[in-house]
Protein backbone atom coordinates (compact mmCIF):
# COMPACT_ATOMS: atom_id res chain seq x y z
CA UNK A 1 0.00 0.00 0.00
CA UNK A 2 2.83 2.36 0.82
CA UNK A 3 4.36 1.73 -2.60
CA UNK A 4 0.99 2.38 -4.24
CA UNK A 5 0.70 5.78 -2.56
CA UNK A 6 4.29 6.71 -3.41
CA UNK A 7 3.77 5.71 -7.05
CA UNK A 8 0.55 7.75 -7.35
CA UNK A 9 2.18 10.77 -5.72
CA UNK A 10 5.23 10.52 -7.96
CA UNK A 11 3.11 10.23 -11.11
CA UNK A 12 0.88 13.13 -10.06
CA UNK A 13 3.93 15.27 -9.35
CA UNK A 14 5.41 14.37 -12.74
CA UNK A 15 2.20 15.28 -14.59
CA UNK A 16 1.73 18.59 -12.74
CA UNK A 17 5.34 19.68 -13.06
CA UNK A 18 5.57 18.82 -16.75
CA UNK A 19 2.28 20.43 -17.74
CA UNK A 20 2.53 23.47 -15.50
CA UNK A 21 -1.25 23.98 -15.45
CA UNK A 22 -2.78 23.71 -12.00
CA UNK A 23 -6.20 25.28 -12.61
CA UNK A 24 -7.34 23.81 -15.92
CA UNK A 25 -10.05 21.28 -15.02
CA UNK A 26 -9.85 19.41 -18.33
CA UNK A 27 -6.08 18.89 -18.10
CA UNK A 28 -6.26 17.88 -14.44
CA UNK A 29 -8.92 15.29 -15.27
CA UNK A 30 -6.84 13.91 -18.11
CA UNK A 31 -3.90 13.72 -15.73
CA UNK A 32 -5.94 11.81 -13.16
CA UNK A 33 -7.12 9.41 -15.86
CA UNK A 34 -3.60 8.73 -17.12
CA UNK A 35 -2.34 8.14 -13.59
CA UNK A 36 -5.16 5.66 -13.03
CA UNK A 37 -4.33 3.82 -16.26
CA UNK A 38 -0.61 3.72 -15.41
CA UNK A 39 -1.18 2.40 -11.91
CA UNK A 40 -3.65 -0.18 -13.25
CA UNK A 41 -1.10 -1.34 -15.84
CA UNK A 42 1.61 -1.50 -13.19
CA UNK A 43 -0.63 -3.57 -10.92
CA UNK A 44 -1.70 -5.83 -13.79
CA UNK A 45 1.91 -6.43 -14.89
CA UNK A 46 2.80 -7.07 -11.22
CA UNK A 47 5.76 -4.71 -11.38
CA UNK A 48 4.78 -2.69 -8.31
CA UNK A 49 7.39 -4.31 -6.09
CA UNK A 50 10.70 -3.37 -4.54
CA UNK A 51 12.38 -3.34 -7.96
CA UNK A 52 10.36 -0.71 -9.77
CA UNK A 53 9.25 1.35 -6.78
CA UNK A 54 12.48 1.09 -4.77
CA UNK A 55 11.42 2.51 -1.46
CA UNK A 56 14.03 0.39 0.32
CA UNK A 57 16.93 2.58 -0.77
CA UNK A 58 15.12 5.89 -0.46
CA UNK A 59 16.43 7.93 2.47
CA UNK A 60 20.18 7.30 2.29
CA UNK A 61 20.53 7.02 -1.47
CA UNK A 62 20.53 10.81 -1.84
CA UNK A 63 23.72 11.16 0.20
CA UNK A 64 25.20 8.36 -1.88
CA UNK A 65 24.32 10.16 -5.11
CA UNK A 66 26.02 13.29 -3.83
CA UNK A 67 29.18 11.28 -3.14
CA UNK A 68 28.86 9.57 -6.55
CA UNK A 69 28.74 12.94 -8.33
CA UNK A 70 32.21 13.73 -7.01
CA UNK A 71 33.53 10.34 -8.15
CA UNK A 72 32.02 10.88 -11.62
CA UNK A 73 33.73 14.27 -11.84
CA UNK A 74 37.13 12.83 -10.93
CA UNK A 75 36.79 9.93 -13.38
CA UNK A 76 35.64 12.29 -16.13
CA UNK A 77 38.84 14.30 -15.82
CA UNK A 78 40.98 11.16 -16.13
CA UNK A 79 39.20 9.95 -19.26
CA UNK A 80 39.14 13.42 -20.88
CA UNK A 81 42.88 13.69 -20.31
CA UNK A 82 43.37 10.35 -22.10
CA UNK A 83 41.10 11.37 -24.97
CA UNK A 84 43.01 14.60 -25.55
CA UNK A 85 46.52 13.26 -24.85
CA UNK A 86 48.92 13.19 -27.78
CA UNK A 87 49.80 9.60 -26.92
CA UNK A 88 47.03 8.10 -24.80
CA UNK A 89 48.30 5.61 -22.22
CA UNK A 90 45.47 3.13 -22.29
CA UNK A 91 45.65 -0.21 -20.59
CA UNK A 92 42.19 -1.71 -20.89
CA UNK A 93 41.40 -4.93 -19.09
CA UNK A 94 38.54 -7.05 -17.86
CA UNK A 95 38.38 -7.79 -14.16
CA UNK A 96 35.85 -8.97 -11.60
CA UNK A 97 34.81 -7.02 -8.52
CA UNK A 98 32.85 -8.49 -5.59
CA UNK A 99 29.18 -7.70 -5.15
CA UNK A 100 28.50 -6.39 -1.61
CA UNK A 101 24.81 -5.34 -2.06
CA UNK A 102 22.38 -8.18 -1.49
CA UNK A 103 19.09 -6.93 -2.97
CA UNK A 104 18.51 -6.78 -6.73
CA UNK A 105 17.93 -3.02 -6.59
CA UNK A 106 21.17 -2.55 -4.68
CA UNK A 107 23.08 -4.68 -7.17
CA UNK A 108 21.58 -2.77 -10.11
CA UNK A 109 22.45 0.54 -8.42
CA UNK A 110 26.02 -0.63 -7.89
CA UNK A 111 26.41 -1.85 -11.49
CA UNK A 112 24.96 1.38 -12.86
CA UNK A 113 27.25 3.45 -10.60
CA UNK A 114 30.23 1.58 -12.06
CA UNK A 115 29.01 2.37 -15.57
CA UNK A 116 28.23 6.00 -14.69
CA UNK A 117 31.80 6.69 -13.63
CA UNK A 118 33.62 7.01 -16.95
CA UNK A 119 36.55 4.67 -17.34
CA UNK A 120 34.72 1.66 -15.92
CA UNK A 121 31.79 -0.14 -17.55
CA UNK A 122 30.01 -3.08 -15.98
CA UNK A 123 29.82 -5.76 -18.66
CA UNK A 124 28.27 -8.76 -16.97
CA UNK A 125 26.47 -9.35 -13.68
CA UNK A 126 27.30 -12.77 -12.27
CA UNK A 127 26.62 -14.76 -9.15
CA UNK A 128 30.02 -14.01 -7.64
CA UNK A 129 30.60 -10.46 -8.83
CA UNK A 130 30.49 -7.95 -11.62
CA UNK A 131 32.69 -8.22 -14.70
CA UNK A 132 34.06 -4.73 -15.32
CA UNK A 133 35.95 -3.30 -18.28
CA UNK A 134 38.43 -0.62 -17.19
CA UNK A 135 40.17 1.90 -19.40
CA UNK A 136 43.50 2.53 -17.66
CA UNK A 137 45.59 0.88 -14.96
CA UNK A 138 44.67 3.54 -12.39
CA UNK A 139 40.94 3.10 -12.99
CA UNK A 140 41.05 -0.69 -12.53
CA UNK A 141 41.13 -0.23 -8.76
CA UNK A 142 39.21 -3.15 -7.26
CA UNK A 143 39.43 -1.77 -3.71
CA UNK A 144 37.92 1.60 -4.67
CA UNK A 145 35.09 -0.02 -6.61
CA UNK A 146 34.38 -2.44 -3.75
CA UNK A 147 34.19 0.57 -1.44
CA UNK A 148 31.53 2.01 -3.74
CA UNK A 149 29.61 -1.25 -3.51
CA UNK A 150 29.80 -1.20 0.29
CA UNK A 151 28.36 2.31 0.30
CA UNK A 152 25.41 1.04 -1.75
CA UNK A 153 25.05 -1.92 0.63
CA UNK A 154 24.85 0.52 3.55
CA UNK A 155 21.89 2.25 1.86
CA UNK A 156 20.02 -1.03 1.62
CA UNK A 157 17.29 -1.70 4.09
CA UNK A 158 17.68 1.68 5.72
CA UNK A 159 14.12 2.58 4.79
CA UNK A 160 12.41 -0.63 5.83
CA UNK B 1 15.14 42.53 -36.37
CA UNK B 2 16.97 44.02 -39.33
CA UNK B 3 17.87 42.21 -42.49
CA UNK B 4 21.50 42.01 -41.38
CA UNK B 5 20.74 40.36 -38.05
CA UNK B 6 18.47 37.84 -39.73
CA UNK B 7 21.22 36.76 -42.07
CA UNK B 8 24.03 36.58 -39.55
CA UNK B 9 22.33 35.23 -36.44
CA UNK B 10 23.84 32.03 -35.03
CA UNK B 11 20.62 30.22 -35.93
CA UNK B 12 21.56 30.41 -39.60
CA UNK B 13 24.85 28.66 -38.91
CA UNK B 14 23.02 26.07 -36.86
CA UNK B 15 20.61 25.42 -39.74
CA UNK B 16 23.48 25.20 -42.20
CA UNK B 17 25.33 22.73 -39.97
CA UNK B 18 22.21 20.58 -39.54
CA UNK B 19 21.46 20.56 -43.27
CA UNK B 20 25.07 19.72 -44.13
CA UNK B 21 25.01 16.79 -41.72
CA UNK B 22 21.66 15.64 -43.15
CA UNK B 23 23.20 15.71 -46.61
CA UNK B 24 26.28 13.76 -45.51
CA UNK B 25 24.17 11.13 -43.74
CA UNK B 26 21.97 10.75 -46.83
CA UNK B 27 25.01 10.23 -49.08
CA UNK B 28 26.47 7.73 -46.62
CA UNK B 29 23.18 5.82 -46.54
CA UNK B 30 23.16 5.62 -50.33
CA UNK B 31 26.73 4.40 -50.54
CA UNK B 32 26.70 1.91 -47.68
CA UNK B 33 26.08 -1.76 -48.48
CA UNK B 34 25.98 -2.75 -44.83
CA UNK B 35 22.24 -2.88 -44.11
CA UNK B 36 22.52 -2.51 -40.35
CA UNK B 37 24.68 0.57 -40.81
CA UNK B 38 22.00 2.02 -43.08
CA UNK B 39 19.33 1.45 -40.42
CA UNK B 40 21.42 3.16 -37.73
CA UNK B 41 22.16 6.04 -40.09
CA UNK B 42 18.46 6.44 -40.83
CA UNK B 43 17.87 6.73 -37.09
CA UNK B 44 20.51 9.45 -36.95
CA UNK B 45 18.91 11.07 -40.01
CA UNK B 46 15.57 11.38 -38.29
CA UNK B 47 17.20 12.72 -35.11
CA UNK B 48 18.85 15.41 -37.23
CA UNK B 49 15.71 16.25 -39.18
CA UNK B 50 13.71 16.55 -35.96
CA UNK B 51 16.33 19.00 -34.63
CA UNK B 52 15.91 20.90 -37.88
CA UNK B 53 12.11 20.95 -37.48
CA UNK B 54 12.57 22.45 -34.02
CA UNK B 55 14.74 25.11 -35.59
CA UNK B 56 11.90 25.82 -38.06
CA UNK B 57 9.45 26.17 -35.12
CA UNK B 58 7.47 23.14 -36.31
CA UNK B 59 7.34 21.67 -32.83
CA UNK B 60 4.47 19.27 -33.49
CA UNK B 61 6.21 17.80 -36.54
CA UNK B 62 9.38 17.44 -34.49
CA UNK B 63 7.41 15.53 -31.87
CA UNK B 64 6.06 13.14 -34.48
CA UNK B 65 9.44 12.72 -36.10
CA UNK B 66 10.98 11.91 -32.73
CA UNK B 67 8.38 9.31 -31.84
CA UNK B 68 7.88 7.70 -35.25
CA UNK B 69 11.14 8.33 -37.08
CA UNK B 70 13.72 7.76 -34.39
CA UNK B 71 11.74 5.29 -32.30
CA UNK B 72 9.31 3.02 -34.09
CA UNK B 73 10.62 3.02 -37.65
CA UNK B 74 14.14 2.00 -36.58
CA UNK B 75 12.69 -1.00 -34.81
CA UNK B 76 10.41 -1.80 -37.76
CA UNK B 77 13.30 -1.61 -40.21
CA UNK B 78 15.37 -3.89 -37.99
CA UNK B 79 12.46 -6.33 -37.91
CA UNK B 80 12.42 -6.19 -41.69
CA UNK B 81 16.15 -6.90 -41.71
CA UNK B 82 15.44 -10.08 -39.78
CA UNK B 83 13.81 -11.46 -42.93
CA UNK B 84 16.60 -10.59 -45.33
CA UNK B 85 20.37 -10.73 -45.73
CA UNK B 86 22.79 -8.58 -43.77
CA UNK B 87 24.38 -6.98 -46.79
CA UNK B 88 22.95 -5.49 -49.91
CA UNK B 89 23.97 -7.35 -53.07
CA UNK B 90 26.64 -5.51 -55.05
CA UNK B 91 25.07 -3.82 -57.99
CA UNK B 92 26.79 -2.64 -61.14
CA UNK B 93 26.06 1.07 -61.30
CA UNK B 94 24.14 1.85 -64.47
CA UNK B 95 24.36 5.11 -66.34
CA UNK B 96 21.08 6.82 -67.12
CA UNK B 97 21.80 10.26 -68.62
CA UNK B 98 18.13 11.03 -69.32
CA UNK B 99 17.15 10.38 -65.70
CA UNK B 100 20.04 12.50 -64.45
CA UNK B 101 18.95 15.32 -66.76
CA UNK B 102 15.35 15.08 -65.54
CA UNK B 103 16.45 15.18 -61.90
CA UNK B 104 18.73 18.16 -62.46
CA UNK B 105 16.01 20.05 -64.35
CA UNK B 106 13.44 19.41 -61.61
CA UNK B 107 15.92 20.50 -58.96
CA UNK B 108 16.72 23.68 -60.85
CA UNK B 109 13.00 24.45 -61.26
CA UNK B 110 12.43 23.95 -57.50
CA UNK B 111 15.35 26.24 -56.70
CA UNK B 112 13.90 28.85 -59.06
CA UNK B 113 10.52 28.57 -57.35
CA UNK B 114 11.98 29.32 -53.91
CA UNK B 115 12.90 32.83 -55.06
CA UNK B 116 9.21 33.78 -55.13
CA UNK B 117 8.42 32.30 -51.74
CA UNK B 118 7.85 34.63 -48.78
CA UNK B 119 10.64 34.94 -46.24
CA UNK B 120 10.60 32.46 -43.34
CA UNK B 121 8.26 33.73 -40.62
CA UNK B 122 7.04 36.69 -42.71
CA UNK B 123 3.84 37.91 -40.97
CA UNK B 124 2.46 39.28 -44.26
CA UNK B 125 2.76 36.04 -46.21
CA UNK B 126 -0.56 34.57 -47.46
CA UNK B 127 -0.27 31.60 -45.09
CA UNK B 128 -0.03 33.84 -42.04
CA UNK B 129 -2.32 36.73 -42.96
CA UNK B 130 -5.56 35.19 -44.29
CA UNK B 131 -7.09 32.05 -42.75
CA UNK B 132 -4.16 31.41 -40.46
CA UNK B 133 -4.62 34.71 -38.65
CA UNK B 134 -8.30 33.93 -38.24
CA UNK B 135 -7.54 30.64 -36.49
CA UNK B 136 -4.95 32.29 -34.27
CA UNK B 137 -7.46 34.96 -33.24
CA UNK B 138 -10.35 32.61 -32.55
CA UNK B 139 -8.73 29.46 -31.18
CA UNK B 140 -7.88 30.89 -27.77
CA UNK B 141 -11.46 32.01 -27.16
CA UNK B 142 -13.32 29.06 -28.64
CA UNK B 143 -11.34 26.11 -27.32
CA UNK B 144 -10.03 25.82 -23.75
CA UNK B 145 -6.64 24.41 -24.77
CA UNK B 146 -3.43 26.14 -23.72
CA UNK B 147 -1.66 25.28 -26.98
CA UNK B 148 -3.06 26.63 -30.26
CA UNK B 149 -1.44 23.93 -32.38
CA UNK B 150 -3.04 21.24 -30.26
CA UNK B 151 -6.45 22.90 -30.37
CA UNK B 152 -6.33 23.22 -34.16
CA UNK B 153 -5.20 19.62 -34.63
CA UNK B 154 -7.63 18.13 -32.14
CA UNK B 155 -10.65 20.33 -32.77
CA UNK B 156 -10.85 22.25 -36.05
CA UNK B 157 -9.06 19.47 -37.86
CA UNK B 158 -10.54 16.81 -35.59
CA UNK B 159 -11.96 14.50 -38.25
CA UNK B 160 -8.89 14.83 -40.39
CA UNK B 161 -6.54 14.07 -37.51
CA UNK B 162 -8.66 11.22 -36.23
CA UNK B 163 -8.56 9.65 -39.69
CA UNK B 164 -4.79 10.07 -39.81
CA UNK B 165 -4.35 8.49 -36.42
CA UNK B 166 -6.49 5.52 -37.41
CA UNK B 167 -4.67 5.06 -40.72
CA UNK B 168 -1.27 5.14 -39.02
CA UNK B 169 -2.41 2.79 -36.25
CA UNK B 170 -3.87 0.31 -38.73
CA UNK B 171 -0.76 0.44 -40.86
CA UNK B 172 1.43 -0.17 -37.82
CA UNK B 173 -0.65 -3.14 -36.68
CA UNK B 174 -0.64 -4.56 -40.21
CA UNK B 175 3.14 -4.27 -40.49
CA UNK B 176 3.59 -5.98 -37.14
CA UNK B 177 1.25 -8.80 -38.12
CA UNK B 178 2.97 -9.29 -41.47
CA UNK B 179 6.40 -9.43 -39.92
CA UNK B 180 5.28 -11.55 -36.99
CA UNK B 181 8.39 -10.51 -35.13
CA UNK B 182 9.05 -12.32 -31.90
CA UNK B 183 10.71 -9.35 -30.28
CA UNK B 184 7.32 -7.67 -30.37
CA UNK B 185 5.45 -10.43 -28.64
CA UNK B 186 5.72 -8.24 -25.63
CA UNK B 187 7.83 -8.73 -22.55
CA UNK B 188 8.84 -12.33 -23.22
CA UNK B 189 12.27 -13.49 -22.31
CA UNK B 190 14.72 -14.84 -24.82
CA UNK B 191 14.71 -18.12 -22.94
CA UNK B 192 10.93 -18.43 -23.48
CA UNK B 193 11.42 -18.02 -27.20
CA UNK B 194 14.22 -20.56 -27.16
CA UNK B 195 11.96 -22.98 -25.32
CA UNK B 196 9.24 -22.34 -27.90
CA UNK B 197 11.65 -22.89 -30.76
CA UNK B 198 12.88 -26.09 -29.14
CA UNK B 199 9.27 -27.28 -28.81
CA UNK B 200 8.62 -26.38 -32.46
CA UNK B 201 11.70 -28.27 -33.59
CA UNK B 202 10.62 -31.26 -31.57
CA UNK B 203 7.24 -31.26 -33.30
CA UNK B 204 8.83 -30.94 -36.75
CA UNK B 205 10.98 -33.94 -36.14
CA UNK C 1 16.98 50.19 -1.38
CA UNK C 2 20.16 50.93 -3.28
CA UNK C 3 22.02 48.15 -1.49
CA UNK C 4 19.31 45.61 -2.26
CA UNK C 5 19.46 46.45 -5.98
CA UNK C 6 23.23 46.13 -5.87
CA UNK C 7 22.92 42.74 -4.19
CA UNK C 8 20.67 41.36 -6.94
CA UNK C 9 22.95 42.76 -9.63
CA UNK C 10 25.86 40.94 -7.99
CA UNK C 11 23.86 37.73 -7.87
CA UNK C 12 23.08 38.17 -11.57
CA UNK C 13 26.77 38.54 -12.44
CA UNK C 14 27.65 35.53 -10.28
CA UNK C 15 24.93 33.50 -11.97
CA UNK C 16 26.21 34.39 -15.42
CA UNK C 17 29.81 33.57 -14.51
CA UNK C 18 28.75 30.24 -13.02
CA UNK C 19 26.65 29.19 -15.97
CA UNK C 20 29.42 30.24 -18.37
CA UNK C 21 31.79 28.03 -16.42
CA UNK C 22 29.45 25.05 -16.38
CA UNK C 23 28.54 25.33 -20.06
CA UNK C 24 32.16 25.76 -21.11
CA UNK C 25 33.28 22.76 -19.05
CA UNK C 26 30.36 20.77 -20.43
CA UNK C 27 31.23 21.75 -24.00
CA UNK C 28 34.84 20.65 -23.47
CA UNK C 29 33.66 17.34 -22.00
CA UNK C 30 31.23 16.71 -24.88
CA UNK C 31 33.84 17.45 -27.53
CA UNK C 32 36.58 15.40 -25.84
CA UNK C 33 34.15 12.51 -25.40
CA UNK C 34 33.44 12.69 -29.14
CA UNK C 35 37.17 12.85 -29.90
CA UNK C 36 37.59 9.76 -27.75
CA UNK C 37 34.83 7.97 -29.65
CA UNK C 38 36.79 8.55 -32.85
CA UNK C 39 40.30 8.01 -31.47
CA UNK C 40 40.11 5.11 -29.03
CA UNK C 41 41.29 1.79 -30.44
CA UNK C 42 38.39 -0.63 -29.92
CA UNK C 43 34.72 -0.81 -29.13
CA UNK C 44 35.05 -1.28 -25.35
CA UNK C 45 37.39 1.68 -24.94
CA UNK C 46 35.03 3.82 -27.01
CA UNK C 47 32.28 3.04 -24.51
CA UNK C 48 34.20 5.01 -21.89
CA UNK C 49 34.53 8.01 -24.18
CA UNK C 50 30.78 7.94 -24.85
CA UNK C 51 30.31 7.82 -21.08
CA UNK C 52 32.13 11.15 -20.74
CA UNK C 53 29.64 12.77 -23.13
CA UNK C 54 26.67 11.21 -21.38
CA UNK C 55 27.61 12.02 -17.80
CA UNK C 56 30.05 14.90 -17.47
CA UNK C 57 29.21 16.72 -20.69
CA UNK C 58 25.44 16.45 -20.63
CA UNK C 59 25.00 17.14 -16.92
CA UNK C 60 27.36 20.14 -16.87
CA UNK C 61 25.63 21.76 -19.85
CA UNK C 62 22.24 21.08 -18.26
CA UNK C 63 23.39 22.68 -14.97
CA UNK C 64 24.53 25.71 -16.95
CA UNK C 65 21.13 25.89 -18.63
CA UNK C 66 19.39 25.38 -15.28
CA UNK C 67 21.10 28.49 -13.92
CA UNK C 68 19.77 30.52 -16.85
CA UNK C 69 16.19 29.17 -16.68
CA UNK C 70 13.75 32.09 -16.95
CA UNK C 71 10.82 30.38 -15.17
CA UNK C 72 10.65 27.65 -12.59
CA UNK C 73 8.80 25.33 -14.97
CA UNK C 74 11.74 25.45 -17.40
CA UNK C 75 14.06 24.69 -14.50
CA UNK C 76 11.94 21.68 -13.55
CA UNK C 77 12.04 20.35 -17.12
CA UNK C 78 15.81 20.70 -17.31
CA UNK C 79 16.04 18.90 -14.00
CA UNK C 80 13.92 16.05 -15.36
CA UNK C 81 16.06 15.77 -18.51
CA UNK C 82 19.14 15.57 -16.31
CA UNK C 83 17.56 12.96 -14.07
CA UNK C 84 16.43 10.82 -17.01
CA UNK C 85 19.89 10.94 -18.54
CA UNK C 86 21.44 10.13 -15.16
CA UNK C 87 19.32 7.01 -14.81
CA UNK C 88 19.07 5.82 -18.40
CA UNK C 89 22.54 6.42 -19.83
CA UNK C 90 24.32 3.78 -17.67
CA UNK C 91 21.59 1.27 -18.48
CA UNK C 92 21.98 1.89 -22.22
CA UNK C 93 25.79 1.74 -22.01
CA UNK C 94 25.67 -1.47 -19.99
CA UNK C 95 23.16 -2.99 -22.43
CA UNK C 96 25.45 -2.29 -25.40
CA UNK C 97 28.53 -3.61 -23.57
CA UNK C 98 26.68 -6.69 -22.33
CA UNK C 99 25.27 -7.47 -25.79
CA UNK C 100 28.74 -7.21 -27.35
CA UNK C 101 30.26 -9.36 -24.59
CA UNK C 102 27.60 -12.05 -24.92
CA UNK C 103 28.26 -12.55 -28.64
CA UNK C 104 31.94 -13.08 -27.81
CA UNK C 105 33.26 -9.71 -28.88
CA UNK C 106 36.85 -9.67 -27.53
CA UNK C 107 38.34 -6.55 -25.96
CA UNK C 108 41.88 -5.30 -26.49
CA UNK C 109 43.84 -5.81 -23.29
CA UNK C 110 46.97 -4.57 -21.57
CA UNK C 111 49.18 -1.59 -22.38
CA UNK C 112 50.19 -3.17 -25.71
CA UNK C 113 46.51 -3.27 -26.75
CA UNK C 114 46.52 -6.90 -27.86
CA UNK C 115 43.78 -9.48 -28.01
CA UNK C 116 44.12 -12.13 -25.35
CA UNK C 117 44.82 -15.50 -26.93
CA UNK C 118 43.08 -18.04 -24.70
CA UNK C 119 39.71 -16.41 -23.91
CA UNK C 120 38.84 -15.50 -20.35
CA UNK D 1 27.36 31.44 -24.26
CA UNK D 2 24.65 29.19 -25.71
CA UNK D 3 26.06 29.76 -29.18
CA UNK D 4 29.46 28.47 -28.02
CA UNK D 5 27.88 25.39 -26.46
CA UNK D 6 25.84 24.78 -29.62
CA UNK D 7 29.02 24.96 -31.71
CA UNK D 8 30.65 22.42 -29.38
CA UNK D 9 27.68 20.05 -29.70
CA UNK D 10 27.70 20.38 -33.51
CA UNK D 11 31.42 19.54 -33.57
CA UNK D 12 30.80 16.52 -31.34
CA UNK D 13 27.93 15.44 -33.60
CA UNK D 14 30.22 15.49 -36.64
CA UNK D 15 32.74 13.32 -34.76
CA UNK D 16 30.02 10.86 -33.75
CA UNK D 17 28.95 10.73 -37.41
CA UNK D 18 32.52 9.80 -38.36
CA UNK D 19 32.28 6.82 -36.00
CA UNK D 20 28.84 5.88 -37.35
CA UNK D 21 30.17 5.97 -40.92
CA UNK D 22 33.35 4.09 -40.12
CA UNK D 23 31.87 1.38 -37.92
CA UNK D 24 33.55 -1.08 -38.10
CA UNK D 25 31.39 -3.32 -35.91
CA UNK D 26 27.67 -3.23 -35.40
CA UNK D 27 28.12 -2.27 -31.75
CA UNK D 28 30.25 0.72 -32.68
CA UNK D 29 27.34 1.94 -34.79
CA UNK D 30 24.80 1.42 -32.01
CA UNK D 31 27.12 3.30 -29.65
CA UNK D 32 27.50 6.15 -32.14
CA UNK D 33 23.73 6.30 -32.64
CA UNK D 34 23.05 6.34 -28.89
CA UNK D 35 25.68 9.02 -28.31
CA UNK D 36 24.25 11.04 -31.19
CA UNK D 37 20.85 10.89 -29.50
CA UNK D 38 22.23 12.36 -26.26
CA UNK D 39 23.79 15.17 -28.24
CA UNK D 40 20.50 15.85 -30.03
CA UNK D 41 18.76 16.17 -26.66
CA UNK D 42 21.33 18.77 -25.59
CA UNK D 43 21.17 20.54 -28.95
CA UNK D 44 17.39 20.92 -28.87
CA UNK D 45 17.55 22.22 -25.31
CA UNK D 46 20.22 24.74 -26.27
CA UNK D 47 18.28 25.78 -29.37
CA UNK D 48 15.37 26.74 -27.13
CA UNK D 49 17.63 29.03 -25.12
CA UNK D 50 19.29 30.38 -28.25
CA UNK D 51 15.97 31.52 -29.70
CA UNK D 52 14.77 32.72 -26.31
CA UNK D 53 11.99 30.13 -26.06
CA UNK D 54 13.01 27.35 -23.66
CA UNK D 55 9.52 25.79 -23.93
CA UNK D 56 11.00 23.49 -26.54
CA UNK D 57 12.49 21.49 -23.69
CA UNK D 58 9.45 19.18 -23.86
CA UNK D 59 10.87 17.76 -27.07
CA UNK D 60 14.30 17.33 -25.55
CA UNK D 61 12.65 15.42 -22.71
CA UNK D 62 10.76 13.19 -25.15
CA UNK D 63 13.99 12.57 -27.01
CA UNK D 64 15.86 11.52 -23.91
CA UNK D 65 13.18 8.87 -23.36
CA UNK D 66 12.87 7.72 -26.98
CA UNK D 67 16.61 7.46 -27.46
CA UNK D 68 16.86 5.16 -24.46
CA UNK D 69 13.86 3.07 -25.49
CA UNK D 70 15.09 2.62 -29.05
CA UNK D 71 18.61 1.65 -27.97
CA UNK D 72 17.16 -1.03 -25.71
CA UNK D 73 14.76 -2.13 -28.47
CA UNK D 74 17.63 -2.49 -30.95
CA UNK D 75 19.65 -4.58 -28.50
CA UNK D 76 16.66 -6.77 -27.63
CA UNK D 77 16.21 -7.34 -31.33
CA UNK D 78 19.75 -8.65 -31.59
CA UNK D 79 19.46 -10.89 -28.57
CA UNK D 80 16.32 -12.35 -30.14
CA UNK D 81 17.93 -12.84 -33.52
CA UNK D 82 20.96 -14.53 -31.96
CA UNK D 83 18.81 -16.97 -30.05
CA UNK D 84 16.98 -17.82 -33.26
CA UNK D 85 20.16 -18.29 -35.27
CA UNK D 86 21.61 -20.56 -32.62
CA UNK D 87 18.46 -22.62 -32.36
Amino acid sequence: MGRFIILVLALAGLWLLLSGYFDNALLLMLGAASIAVTVWLAARARVMDGDSVPTGLMPRIFAYWWWLTGEIGKANIIVIRQALAVEPKLSPKMFTVPLPPKTTVGQATFANSITLTPGTVSVDLREDGILVHGLTEGLCDVAAITDMGERVARCEGSGQ
Amino acid sequence: MTEFETVFSPIIFLDLALLTMLFLVAIAMLRSRHLFGVVMLSGIYSLLSAAFFVSLDAVDVAFTEAAVGAGISTVLMLSGMLLTARREKPKTPGRAPVALLAVLATGAALFYATIDMPAFGDPNSPANSAVGQDYVDRAAGEIPMPNIVTSILASYRGFDTMGEVMVIFTAGVAVMLLLGVGSMRGGRRVSDIEADDAADNGKAE
Amino acid sequence: MEAVGQFWADIEILRNILSWGFILAGGIAVVSGAIGIVRFPDFYTRLHAAGVTDTGGAELILIGMLLQAPTWIVAVKIFFIGAFLFFTSPVATHAIAHAAWMVGFKPLEGPELRYKEDGE
Amino acid sequence: MFAAATAAIIAAMVLALVRAFAGPSLYDRILAGNSFGTKTVLLIGLMGFLTGRPDFLDIALLYALINFASTIAILRFFSYRRSREEA
